[in-house]
């Protein structure tokens, strides 16, 4: 990987520089929170913020999408065609990039490419940006506090200046033409590698950290601590909506209001739905909260380790705040926790 | 013609349900009942012991058409009762909320309601057909109307964004501005609307009530006013917060819908558009002045048919004033962020002029800011009464002259309408 | 501004794109409803262009089989796709329906017949209903093949059991008219299908020819006899302890309702049937069909690539499968 | 229920549809929002419109109403043994019925006044309900006197949700109803939740597939939409409690829309005798 330095003061010119040919997109703090937002100057950009509201994965797979339209009379597609806009993702955290690599095994790196994450994801330049852990944040425990690809360029801040990793030519030439990109000296790269503990040493102490999670959700899949925490489940979704890695559908039919043509639509959709595994014929596969978010945090925490060896989970902390009923990971990290206490009196 | 009943059960393109009875004979008119058949809800009675923040959102309720005006009314009731004053900002972003609701009310009304009578249709449908240029132009403004509230309120019924103290919500300048341009551009059609109204044939009367009317100096208030004013048989004006006392409602067992008159004389009376721009006829911007001047229509004008000129008039007013504010509060000075509410223990009373008259909501809390009573009347309410004596002066008028019932049937029916009753909201 | 405020969620305010190509330059995909490929098309090449788009079809036949299920036969329009179209007994298509939707079907005709497919649909929901309502000649979409069939490479050359309840005689059908069409091809081959009554029974022509022709061993059961009645009454499970099997050298394949696998398979297992040589077909509502959205997912596993046939051992292995 | 599928013919030509459903609009105790919000589409409304035959519409057309039909489209709440029996009838002629917004499908606000009807009647009308008014009962939905086909949710409706819901009873659809809670789609529209402000929305447990519109505008959730069938009441009442709010106001604000919702019993079922 390819490392240069670049002053703090030269983000706008290398911001304003994407604007030239790209949409972009950066957070933006508003009184609903921080977001990721369309975003006119760079002086709109709050790069030092902690988490998002929503992860950024709605760039890749909105909430609501039109696969194509129909003509429901004559029972036919009809030819559609729209732009995916040229993009770039300004200032995201290495967590997210981490889910944006996941979703790539599911929606582009497969055997059967979606055409419209493709689309999207190939049109996108991706910015990342270091950052500093939370209280909700346990990234680390799944090595999703570093990413290791997936980006155009990675700012890490070193203190009034960035150590920029370059991965792809499009970006990097955007930033030589832009930025004044020197090589790192000795004194930056010592800053990088302080920067790097001080955000390992920063995370909260309290999440327990337990390695062998997924081996642990096999072994306790029976245990009444499912319907503890499923049970108390209000069914509303948040936890997928603001998920970086969530990335369950709908496919459903919208007609036109005169009846006649309608579009086939993909919705996000999320396995806590109550209705979501129901079959034509009315029986639901996973009936009560407690099936489903065990279900979930099998997916997070185990189903897709086995499948695609990671987690699917990369500890962004998001669901911790989204959750009303206070059901997340770190919950599941916790009893494991206690288990292990009271195997221990 | 010995005894001729006529009767109407479910006058349609009104908004509620209503019939009317008017039985004649020998060429005189024995008895008029307008039936108020609406089911009751009993909305002073349910938000008892509810919270202020409820009060507003559920009292919207009274009234799809008229929910701007509700909202804004009650708003303005637990303001009063709290002591807060909003900011100069909120009362404009109010009045383009209620405008937009005149927008709306006026066009569906004129267009949905009225039309079909002078066109000799059942509906406003063949007219797609018959005209469609005027069709399209009619459901273009009356579209107007909705998007404005749908842009300050959130949506084009039951306002979300008021709330007490001012709003959740604001839109952009460009989104004033792009109204604004959009308000000019409709008032041309508006003028046209005037003359379309005025070239219509009514019947020629006046109506023998007073009328009543929110009043401001240099203004043509609908929310911003504190002023309220009898005028007809002797010019009465008085604070809204005393309004109850200078309107007497009473029951009748043909209606749900209370009656109201003129406490100081006992005269039935009409609040509506004709009643406003009789009222406030200086104070209507030039354009609308110039048309309604050209339709025949200006103060002293007693005849109620002309109430659909009035609402054509306003509509013009309307377009010009809203464009005025837009660009006003495009230009992003003061706030609408909600003042700080502390609720206290006391009586509100919010009186704004809905686009069918003066509604008012009297409100009294508790300390915790819970609903101990609440009295409310819509204008359709007081226009009951007002509106009989007008439909037997009218049937009067026509039985003695011969009229066939046919006839008469379709100007009491026309009469009616040109009321603009909201009977839904009338029995709350 | 209405609009923007409707849009159920979110504020992508892109509208979206159907795609069939990615011209990696502009980022512009393009479709052509007919397609614009070089004849003739291989099945691979039918999924690697746009898998969210239905192809036309068409209902060249319907049978009726009970009162509450019919047969549909269709035929691809374009005819590059109808050469194109290749499945394995127990995959499954996506039938569309525009303006009413979606839905999973499985394949009810052998692989052998060539040039149409046929389906099997109990009228259940609102989808199969207005499918039922449709008449020969009508058009709908299909997608697919879709998922992982029974493993008749493995199976042939041996004895096979099949064991049906109700609508599970759709996918096994394929499997069955596979076999009949190669019968050679396999030793002993055992069908097992019950049915609540007798008028519920599907396909009753076919196996009682095959029966006659001693093609098959059948055992047709039913829970509630009528008089004309000449079959076995009781559950499907009930032959099995008494059949003649040789456990190294046979293949289970078992479909029907969800709570019928565990006796199914506690019967096998009882007669040594290894555990990967009992093959079994899950019903959930694959939406996608290609291991993405997630409705049909049972444990780790997706019904719609990983399975829908799965063996026992995997679905052993799936948290959740039984 | 559906019985107006136009043939799908193997081309556009040969589209043949049965006679257009005959649709009669009426309305009960209600502000006629909905109804009215059909109308505020006017770039659609005609789009809607041509495919039925629109027999009665009171609000709109003088037509009387007709003695034959396909399509109820029902708004407001019953609240009189008169209107009872117009639902009745409806069921029995209609071959679907479509309830639109909160008061038909919840009796919505004028529910409110389920609980202790007798009280808030006499307290209004001091002399007597007036006769006009007819034989007034507690009210409630329609839904709890006939059987309902579709509702469409809301108070008022949405437009576009009316015409889904159209388009679903005139030609079928298989999309799920969702009974998801609202939380999702707020979090879909990334706006934050009040409950972090401190404030009660009741987004909890009200039906998801609005759009969160309300929360989105600052407005916390009043719950129009009616409790989700899946609601976790008891889940609901502690997330509040954890939230530092008191779950007397919860349960205060749920009568809004759900005060003759039997999940949240007592109510006014004691008066629900007709």
């Amino acid at each position: 990987m390819l490392y240069r330095v670049i002053d703090a003061s030269e983000i706008p010119l290398l911001v304003n520089a994407f604007m030239e040919s790209y949409e972009v997109v950066a957070p933006v703090e508003t009184d609903q929170g921080v977001n990721f937002e369309v975003i006119d100057s760079p002086d709109e950009m709050k790069l030092d913020y902690i988490s998002t509201v929503v992860s950024p994965k709605k760039y890749f797979l909105p909430p609501k999408e039109e696969l194509f339209r129909f003509d429901a009379q004559a029972n036919e597609v009809l030819p559609t065609c729209v732009e995916f806009p040229k993009r770039v993702i300004f200032g995201m955290h290495s967590c997210d990039i981490n889910a944006m690599n996941r979703l790539d095994l599911v929606f582009k790196d497969c055997e059967r490419p979606d055409p419209y994450y493709v689309g999207r994801r190939e049109a996108t330049l991706i910015v990342g940006v270091s950052c500093m852990p939370g209280e909700n944040c346990f990234c680390r425990l799944w090595g999703a506090d570093e990413a290791r690809y997936g980006y155009d360029l990675f700012l890490t801040d070193i203190g009034g200046k960035y150590l920029v990793s370059m991965s792809s030519v499009e970006a990097a030439n955007i930033l030589e033409r832009s930025c004044n990109p020197r090589v790192a000296t000795d004194e930056e790269r010592q800053a990088f590698r302080n920067q790097t503990r001080r955000r390992q040493q920063s995370f909260n102490a309290d999440i327990p950290e337990i390695q062998e999670v997924a081996l642990l959700m096999d072994a306790f899949h029976k245990d009444p601590f499912w319907e503890e925490l499923g049970g108390r489940c209000l069914g509303c979704t948040a936890c997928s909506a603001v998920c970086p890695s969530c990335f369950c559908f709908d496919i459903v039919d919208e007609m036109d209001p005169d009846g006649r043509c309608g579009s086939r639509v993909r919705l996000q959709d999320s396995c806590c739905s109550p209705d979501f595994a129901v079959v034509a014929g009315g029986h639901n596969f996973r009936p009560d909260g407690r099936t489903r978010v065990r279900h979930r945090m099998y997916h997070k925490l185990n189903g897709f380790l086995m499948t695609h060896d990671r987690m699917l989970c990369v500890g962004c902390g998001r669901c911790v705040t989204a959750c009303k009923a206070d059901i997340n990971p770190i919950r599941v990290l916790e009893f494991f926790e206690r288990k292990g206490l009271d195997n221990d009196e | 013609m010995p005894r001729t009943t006529i009767s109407v059960d479910h006058v349609a393109r009104v908004e509620g349900h209503g019939n009317v009875h008017v039985v004649i004979e020998d060429g005189v008119v024995k008895d008029v009942k307008m039936e108020i058949v609406e089911p009751a809800r009993m909305f002073e009675s349910m938000v008892k012991g509810r919270s202020y923040k409820e009060a507003s959102y559920i009292s919207s309720r009274i009234c799809g058409i008229c929910s701007a005006s509700h909202v804004i009314t009650d708003l303005k009731a637990v303001e009063q009762a709290f002591g807060i004053e909003v900011s100069q900002r909120t009362s404009m972003v109010r009045e383009l909320l209620v405008y937009g609701s005149y927008l709306q009310n006026h066009a569906a009304h004129l267009f949905v309601f009225a039309t079909p009578d002078f066109i000799n249709e059942a509906s406003i449908f063949p007219l797609a057909k018959s005209n469609p240029d005027l069709f399209a132009k009619a459901l273009e403004l009356k579209g107007l109307g909705n998007r404005l509230c749908t842009a300050v309120g959130g949506r084009s019924i039951h306002p979300i964004t008021a709330v007490a103290g001012g709003f959740t919500h604001e839109i952009g300048a460009a989104e004033y501005l792009a109204f604004a341009d959009e308000m000019e551009a409709m008032v041309p059609f508006a003028q046209d609307v005037v003359d379309l109204f005025a070239g219509f044939r009514i019947c020629d009367f006046q109506t023998q009530g007073d009328m009543l009317a929110l009043v401001q100096p240099d203004y043509y208030p609908v929310q911003s006013s504190d002023t309220l004013r009898f005028f007809g048989d002797g010019v009465e004006e008085f604070a809204t917060a005393d309004a109850f006392d200078h309107i007497s409602e009473y029951q009748v067992d043909h209606s749900g819908a209370f009656f109201a008159k003129r406490a100081s004389n006992g005269k039935p009376y009409m609040t509506a558009a004709l009643a406003r721009i009789n009222a406030s006829w200086d104070h209507l911007g030039k354009t609308a002045k110039i048309a309604s001047a050209k339709a025949g229509l200006r103060p002293p004008a007693l005849n109620p048919m002309l109430n659909n000129v009035a609402q054509a008039v306003e509509l013009v007013d309307a377009l010009e004033r809203c464009a005025r504010i837009c660009r006003e509060l495009a230009k992003g000075e003061g706030s609408c962020t909600p003042a700080p509410v502390r609720p206290k223990a006391g009586v509100g009373v919010g009186v704004t002029e809905a686009p069918r008259g003066v509604v008012v909501h009297k409100l009294e809390f508790d300390d915790r800011g819970c609903v101990v009573k609440a009295s409310i009347t819509t204008p359709t309410a007081q226009n009951l009464a007002n509106l009989e004596c007008d439909i037997r002066l009218l049937a009067g008028m026509l039985a003695e002259s011969g009229t066939s019932e046919r006839i008469i049937r379709a100007e009491v029916e026309k009469l009616i309408r040109a009321y603009d009753p909201c009977i839904s909201c009338s029995v709350h | 501004m209405m609009n923007s405020l409707r849009a159920p969620f979110g504020n992508d305010g892109h509208v979206c794109e159907c795609a069939q190509h990615i011209n990696s330059i502009s980022g512009r995909m393009e479709i052509d409803p007919l397609g614009n490929y070089s004849y003739p098309l291989s099945g691979q090449e039918l999924m690697a262009m746009n898998p969210y788009r239905p192809w036309s079809a068409r209902i060249t036949s319907i049978t009726e089989l009970t009162e509450t299920e019919k047969l549909f036969e269709f035929r691809f329009i374009d005819e590059r796709i109808r050469n194109a179209f290749r499945h394995k007994p127990g995959q499954f298509v996506e039938v569309s329906i525009f303006g009413v939707g979606e839905a999973p079907i499985s394949i009810s005709s052998s692989p052998t017949k060539e040039g149409f497919f046929e389906l099997c649909v109990r009228r259940a929901g609102a989808f199969t209903q207005v499918l039922h309502e449709m008449q020969c000649g009508d058009i709908v979409g299909i997608r697919g093949p879709f998922g992982r069939g029974f493993p008749l490479d493995l199976m042939r050359g041996h004895d096979v059991l099949c064991v049906a309840g109700g609508l599970g005689i759709a996918p096994l059908r394929s499997l069955i008219n596979n076999i009949h069409d190669e019968r050679s091809s396999f030793k002993k081959v055992t069908i097992i299908y019950g049915s609540r009554t007798p008028s519920e029974v599907m396909f009753r022509d076919q196996f009682e020819m095959w029966r006659h022709r001693k093609d098959f061993d059948l055992y047709l059961t039913v829970d509630h006899p009528d008089d004309g009645w000449d079959g076995h009454v009781g559950l499907v499970t009930a032959p099995i302890p008494t059949l003649e099997l040789n456990p190294n050298d046979t293949f289970g394949a078992i479909c029907g309702p969800p709570v019928m696998y565990k006796f199914v398979v506690e019967e096998m297992r009882k007669r040594n049937i290894s555990y990967d040589h009992i093959y079994m077909s899950f019903e959930r509502h694959m939406k996608c069909g290609m291991g993405k959205c997630g409705h049909c997912q049972i444990g780790h596993q997706y019904c719609c690539v990983d399975g829908p046939v799965f063996n026992y051992w995997e679905a052993k292995n799936i948290q959740g499968s039984m | 229920m559906r019985s107006y599928e136009c043939n799908r013919a193997a081309n556009s030509s040969e589209v043949e549809c049965l006679p257009t459903p005959r649709v009669v609009v009426i309305g009960l105790a209600s502000c006629f929002g909905c109804q009215l919000q059909i109308t505020n589409m006017e770039q659609h409304l005609m789009d809607v419109v041509g495919q039925f035959e629109l027999v009665y519409w009171q609000l709109a057309s003088s037509e009387p109403m007709p003695q034959e039909y396909d399509v109820a489209v029902i708004e407001g709440a019953v609240t009189t043994l008169e209107s009872m029996e117009t639902v009745r009838q409806l069921r029995q002629k209609a071959k679907t019925i479509i309830t639109i917004g909160a008061c038909a499908n919840t009796a919505g606000i004028p529910g409110i006044a389920a609980a202790g009807f007798n009280g808030h009647s006499s307290e209004v009308y001091s002399q007597g309900v007036p006769n006009a008014c007819g034989q007034v009962i507690a009210p409630r939905s329609v839904g709890s006197v006939i059987q309902v086909d579709y509702q469409v949710p809301c108070c008022p409706i949405d437009f576009y949700d009316f015409s889904a819901v159209l388009s679903r009873a005139l030609y079928g659809s298989n999309r799920t109803v969702p009974n998801r809670t609202m939380c999702g789609d707020c979090k879909r529209n990334e706006t934050q939740c009040f409950f972090e402000k401190g404030e009660l929305c009741l987004g909890l447990v009200t039906k998801g597939g609005c759009g969160a519109r309300c929360p989105k505008l600052g407005r916390p959730c009043f719950g129009c939409a009616g409790l989700s069938k899946d609601a976790n009441l008891d889940a609901a009442r502690d997330s509040v409690a954890r939230y530092g709010i008191e779950v007397a106001e919860f349960e205060s604000r749920l009568q809004l829309f759900n005060q003759t919702n039997e999940a949240l019993c007592e109510g006014a079922k004691g008066e629900y005798h007709a």
